[in-house]
């Protein structure tokens, strides 16, 4: 474990590190772009300049390696004239086009700039003209102007998906990244290049102009979209969720995600939502609060098990709710109800073991671990033809299901609509309303659920590993989480005052839009 | 004064490309001698003759050599003869003339660092000097110089030829690395140095094609008789690359100390009526030097790098007085704006700034301050990077305006007259 | 798309197994394509990569670091005039702007015949022998504008 | 009790001061029936006040010389707003050289405080205020300006050009 001195202050860190993650280490700034902790060495930007003592020369940070008893420094004149240099010479092809560029207020080079550079720039020469708007695949758009060439993003397709579609052609200031016509950058971790993109040149096409990162607030969150329960931030203003970015966690995912995970924000969002409780059945459906369409599911239920026994009420969970969410729900179910009949519903058996080898896992739950367990604890021994005996000999009458809060990786979905709804009574919690449900031919409960980003919990992911997220924001506030939701089936009253108000989504003038002629 | 002719000795006889000719006259009696002698033996004696390697840098060679890690691991030698310094045609010259007489050497200095294989990378421009070298190696194979238990000593040795295909970075030993391993030719890192971790990452020795052959001569007669030729720190004779403006330009190869007057009357003095003005002592990397220098400097690593310049791959181009200094420094900034391999940022973004102020103030748009501003970004390009390109684009730039400052400003002078007395603030 | 010849394709193969690393095939087969085709089409790559099994991105990045492959069609006699240093001093360009001239054609395009390109190219290693061109794989030295027209003529430009 | 002072004998003596009065109106009435250029009042509506160029009225877009809009949709003017009363929504143009532009760009006129913080955080020229001023109207939704509106009301005649073209921009290097 080399001990060395960084500006001043003594940092250990472990043998083999470079001084760039000293620096990381000590919580002291420097300048870099090509670096990247995932990624392999390039050394091309030449900004982490440092000065080690007894080294005449200055050094890069991110290829010398920590030795014992240096002392760096990257706060001497020397140093911070170098680094300002470094940014001009980066700045001396790259369009001075912020405003447009939608890279403009997460920039490095903007950033970097001012924190570090912030001189008068001495270039008067015409810059290099080069491609733009170049499309590179189905969700990547590239400005060859705006790339400071660090290679972050060819490493990242040599390196880590190990795909290669990126390459820098030419030399010298023509050098530029592209792909070969016919290759597009089309794998499922492409998205990953935006995020390392320290500069606007590559961006996202499904983010690309839709808003200005300085309106979005950022919460950290657990990828709903696969069972690995990548890391991430969801990105957010006061209309919904915009995107979702990886966030570093070594143990789970590293610093990456895949671009099927950044999707999940799409069904989160208002437009994509049922938004009120729906009672009744095919064609005909009383909409109401999903507070009160709650009650009357939980009345209605506690009516069949009074009736028939509790042999007679089914319950269905997905893998896509939280561990407190299951806890909640069962207590109810099994202590309340003392129901046995409690099953898994697994969306697609035979891919629940798949694996890309790098993130992206073929179970498509979030939290199928944490239902196991959770399932395990409840006593529950409920096997699917158990349940498909009850259904078809009528002996179930009402099903209770916790739907899948993203239905798309669900693509049984109709006909497992059609097979509970052979029992008289189908309550389900659905985040997203479903052609499939509004066709239902048993009298259904359809009740709108909070989505992963709306509540607090725990995930389990495929390790094991247990991973809690906070409330993001809230999308639809009158949605009930299942915790709620087995409060309110059980006849208790939520308490108001704790819960959370609606955004106001985009903002309105009341007298352009209320006022109507004068 | 005369040549003396070590390497160059038996240039303008025919026979000398063929094995048969080249066994005449003494041709690979050497590495039956070597091949007895004990490989560290060998890079004592390179050591001990100070040979310094001749591409550019002028490291010592046996001190390179020693530098390989005593492990199992394979190691290469390769040879680089990617002879792209403007001004520099000695290694082609070599390669067309007496190719065996390279390959001798690089077998003899194969097994003193014991590498079972080695590449010569011939930049792709010299079709012929390829020919002629794949045409040697083939007869060398044949005559079992090559290949398994050469001359029965049990040293096996193969050797290739890699065709370069046109950038003057793959004569940067890792960029002609990376370009052999099927890259990019851009430079690495270092460290790992390429003695360590080179091609294929694996130790690996680079050597130009001059030096190589050098060693063939240090071990024919021994370390000693070597030191006879040239000073004391840079011992032997070079080869040098005389260009420009001289009645006779031409390879020349001469004892290392020999003064830069002389050497310009060996290639038969400037034009009648013409007046020295400026001298690049090394390729057009290095710093230019004045009349007034040149009369003094004389031709070793030492004393040029005393004047602030250095003797490079020992191309030496005159320049008279018939010459614009403005317009060959737009020349040079050119051929750097054009040849950086586009890794670095401060040679990618800076070689193409200084080109284009030094285009600007050839074209008459010059502005007072573009002169020191030339200066400034060349000083932050010096260092700053992975290889030495961007440092071999800065030094002439820095030279040229400082010693020929005044025809820079008479340049802008007459830029501002010219647009009709309008200055460009 | 353009294909490599069955011999061109045999002889790619070799050099896969020639060097240590397959990549080290990159150049030589770039090569054999210039030399079938006269320069070396976008599709070219994509065939490459197929043949030899490699990434299309790195083939294209050798391709176009190195100047020696053209990018574009080239005339029958591709001549590319020295301009740097010793060259550009005695005469180089302006033997350059000569050819132009005599042969009707702009710099790196083909003339009107298909013929002929001129390209101004750096340091060919011939510095002594100023101003000099290298003619398809040819060297021509010690020019002067008169002679280089003679002898590009009589080679059937 | 409060004294009520009586006024005195003079001033019980109003007529003159309402006949001079009087006098005074009826000679200027008839100075400005024979002076008509001098007269310092304006005949609103049917006469109109001409402000300066400067003044900042209502939001002009300006247009390029083929007449689309020149604003890039970089949103400085909507951060910058303090009464937060512009909504832009960008999308991608099919002219690489344009890249973004807006398609939807409104300005709640009614909650705007004609500050001019948008026209100073343009960095393309693109939002001017200009010296129209009178914007009456009957229904508070006709006071939400779009696109259409802010660059090519009638009275701008196919609208305001911006002093630089993208071509000069790009020459300059800007």
């Amino acid at each position: 474990m080399p001990k060395l001195k960084i500006n001043g202050k003594d940092v250990e860190v472990p043998a083999g590190a470079t001084i760039i993650q000293a620096y990381k280490a000590s919580g002291q700034d420097i300048c870099h772009y090509c670096w990247h902790p995932g990624l392999s060495v390039a050394g091309v930007c030449r900004l982490c300049m440092v000065q080690v003592e007894g080294i005449p020369k200055l050094q890069i940070a991110c290829n010398t390696e920590a030795k014992d008893g240096m002392v760096v420094n990257n706060n001497s004149e020397m140093v911070k004239e170098t680094v300002k240099w470094g940014l001009d010479f980066h700045l001396i092809n790259h369009p001075l086009d912020c405003p447009i560029c939608d890279q403009a207020g997460e920039c490095g080079l903007q950033d970097q700039y001012m924190q570090f550079g912030a001189y008068d720039p001495e270039m008067a020469e015409q810059k290099v003209k080069k491609s733009k708007v170049v499309d590179l695949g189905p969700t990547v758009v590239l400005d060859s102007e705006r790339c400071i060439l660090c290679s972050r993003c060819t490493r990242f397709c040599d390196e880590v998906t190990k795909t290669s579609e990126l390459g820098i052609f030419n030399r010298g200031d023509h050098s530029e990244i592209g792909i070969v016509e016919g290759k597009p950058l089309n794998n499922n971790y492409t998205l990953n290049t935006v995020d390392i993109c320290p500069v606007g040149a590559l961006t996202s096409k499904d983010f690309r102009f839709r808003q200005r990162v300085w309106y979005l607030k950022e919460a950290d969150s657990i990828c709903p979209g696969c069972s690995t329960g990548c890391n991430v931030k969801v990105h957010y203003n006061e209309e919904g969720l915009w995107r979702v970015k990886p966030r570093v966690n070594p143990d789970v995912n590293g610093h990456w995600m895949c671009d099927v995970g950044r999707n999940t924000y799409k069904y989160v969002n208002i437009k994509n939502r049922l938004l009120a409780g729906k009672v009744g059945r095919r064609d005909s459906w009383m909409e109401m609060s999903p507070n009160d369409a709650t009650r009357t599911a939980g009345m209605r239920l506690k009516d069949v098990v009074d009736k028939h026994g509790p042999e007679s009420v089914a319950l269905v969970l997905t893998g896509q709710y939280t561990n407190e969410e299951y806890k909640d729900l069962l207590v109810y179910f099994v202590t309340g109800l003392k129901l046995k009949n409690i099953f898994h519903w697994v969306n697609n058996p035979e891919k629940l073991n798949d694996f890309d080898g790098l993130l992206f896992r073929g179970d498509r739950n979030p939290n199928t671990k944490g239902l196991e367990a959770a399932l395990k604890l409840a006593g529950s021994k409920g096997r699917w033809e158990d349940l498909q005996a009850g259904l078809n000999g009528k002996k179930i009458k009402a099903v209770v299901v916790a739907g899948p809060e993203d239905q798309s990786v669900y693509p049984d979905m109709n006909e497992k609509v059609a097979l509970f709804a052979q029992a008289d009574n189908l309550v389900w919690f659905t985040a997203c309303p479903s052609d499939a449900l509004n066709g239902s031919g048993a009298e259904t409960w359809q009740i709108p659920v909070k989505t992963h980003a709306e509540k607090a919990g725990t995930f389990t992911n495929f390790q094991g590993k247990e991973q809690k997220f906070p409330l993001a924001t809230t999308i639809v506030p009158q949605a009930l989480t299942l915790s709620e939701a087995a409060e309110v089936l059980a006849g208790k009253e939520l308490n108001w005052a704790l819960r959370p108000k609606s955004l106001g989504g985009a903002k309105n003038n009341y007298a352009t839009t209320e006022r109507g002629a004068l | 004064m005369q040549q003396t002719k070590l390497l160059s000795e038996h240039y303008d006889k025919p026979e000398f490309q063929n094995l048969d000719g080249y066994k005449k006259h003494g041709g690979y009696a050497v590495l039956a001698k070597a091949l007895k002698m004990d490989p560290k033996a060998i890079i004592e004696e390179v050591k001990a003759s100070g040979l310094r390697g001749r591409g550019g840098a002028g490291f010592p060679t046996g001190t390179k050599w020693s530098f390989l890690p005593a492990n199992g691991e394979p190691r290469y030698l390769l040879c680089n003869a990617d002879e792209g310094e403007p001004g520099t045609f000695k290694d082609r010259l070599m390669m067309e003339r007496a190719p065996h007489q390279l390959i001798e050497g690089m077998i003899i200095s194969a097994f003193a660092i014991g590498s079972k294989k080695s590449y010569i990378y011939i930049r792709g421009e010299y079709d012929y000097s390829i020919a002629c070298v794949r045409k040697a190696i083939d007869e060398a194979y044949k005559a079992g110089l090559l290949g398994k238990n050469i001359l029965g000593s049990g040293f096996d040795h193969d050797m290739d030829v890699y065709a370069g295909a046109g950038a003057y970075i793959c004569g940067e030993e890792t960029g002609m690395i990376s370009s052999i391993e099927g890259l990019k030719g851009q430079p690495k890192l270092k460290p790992p140095f390429p003695a360590v971790q080179g091609y294929l990452r694996k130790p690996t020795i680079v050597n130009n094609v001059e030096t190589l052959a050098a060693v063939k001569y240090i071990i024919r007669d021994g370390a000693a008789a070597y030191r006879k030729y040239g000073t004391e720190k840079s011992p032997g004779t070079k080869l040098f690359s005389v260009s420009g403006n001289v009645t006779k330009p031409g390879n020349i190869e001469v004892p290392l100390g020999i003064s830069l007057k002389d050497m310009i009357e060996m290639c038969g003095g400037l034009k009648p009526g013409r007046k020295l003005k400026a001298v690049i002592p090394g390729g057009s990397s290095a710093p230019v030097l004045t009349a007034d220098e040149a009369m003094k400097a004389t031709m070793d690593y030492e004393c040029l790098a005393q004047m602030g310049s250095m003797l490079g791959s020992g191309a030496v181009i005159i320049i008279d007085d018939s010459n614009s200094m403005v317009d060959l420094l737009d020349v040079i900034m050119h051929f750097y704006h054009h040849e950086s391999c586009g890794q670095c940022t401060p040679c990618r973004e800076g070689t193409g700034w200084l080109s284009k102020i030094v285009h600007r103030i050839l074209k008459g748009d010059g502005e007072p301050k573009d002169i020191d501003l030339i200066k400034k970004v060349s000083e932050q390009m010096m260092g700053k990077t992975i290889c030495a390109l961007s440092d071999a684009a800065a030094m002439p730039a820095i030279s040229f305006v400082t010693k020929f400052r005044g025809e820079f400003e008479q340049h802008l002078q007459k830029a501002r007259t010219t647009s009709g007395g309008v200055a460009h603030a | 798309m353009f294909t490599l010849s069955a011999e061109g394709q045999e002889l790619v193969k070799k050099e896969l197994t020639r060097y240590e690393t397959p990549y080290s095939a990159i150049i030589p087969a770039l090569y054999r394509v210039q030399k079938e085709n006269g320069w070396v089409p976008e599709d070219a790559v994509l065939h490459l990569s197929q043949l030899m099994n490699l990434p299309a991105s790195h083939i294209n990045e050798v391709l176009h670091f190195y100047t020696m492959f053209n990018k574009k069609p080239v005339g029958k006699l591709h001549i590319q005039v020295c301009t740097n240093v010793s060259c550009a001093m005695n005469g180089g360009r302006e033997l350059a702007d000569a050819l132009c001239k005599r042969f009707n054609v702009k710099y790196d395009e083909v003339s009107a015949d298909r013929k002929i390109t001129i390209s101004r190219v750096e340091c060919l290693g011939s510095c002594d022998t100023a101003p000099m061109m290298q003619v398809n794989d040819r060297y021509l030295e010690n020019l002067t504008p008169e002679l280089a027209i003679k002898k590009i003529t009589e080679m059937g430009g | 009790m409060s004294l009520v002072k009586r006024p005195s004998p003079a001033a019980q003596w109003y007529l003159p001061g309402i006949l001079a009065g009087m006098w005074f109106t009826l000679k200027k009435m008839i100075y400005n029936i024979f002076n008509q250029k001098k007269m310092v009042t304006l005949n609103y509506p049917e006469e109109k006040y001409e402000y300066s160029p400067r003044f900042k009225g209502n939001h002009v877009l300006t247009v390029k010389k083929d007449g689309s809009i020149r604003c890039t949709a970089c949103m400085l003017c909507a951060t910058n707003c303090p009464a937060q009363c512009i909504k832009i929504t960008a999308a991608e143009h099919d002219d690489p050289t344009v890249e973004k532009y807006p398609i939807a760009y409104e300005i709640d006129v009614l909650r705007c405080v004609y500050c001019g913080f948008c026209e100073e955080a343009c960095p393309v020229d693109a939002i001017r205020m200009g010296p129209e001023w009178q914007t009456a109207g009957l229904a508070g939704s006709k006071f939400t300006y779009d696109i259409q509106q802010l660059a090519y009301r009638p009275q701008l005649k196919g609208g305001v050009q911006s002093v630089l073209d993208d071509q000069e921009r790009h020459k300059k290097g800007i």
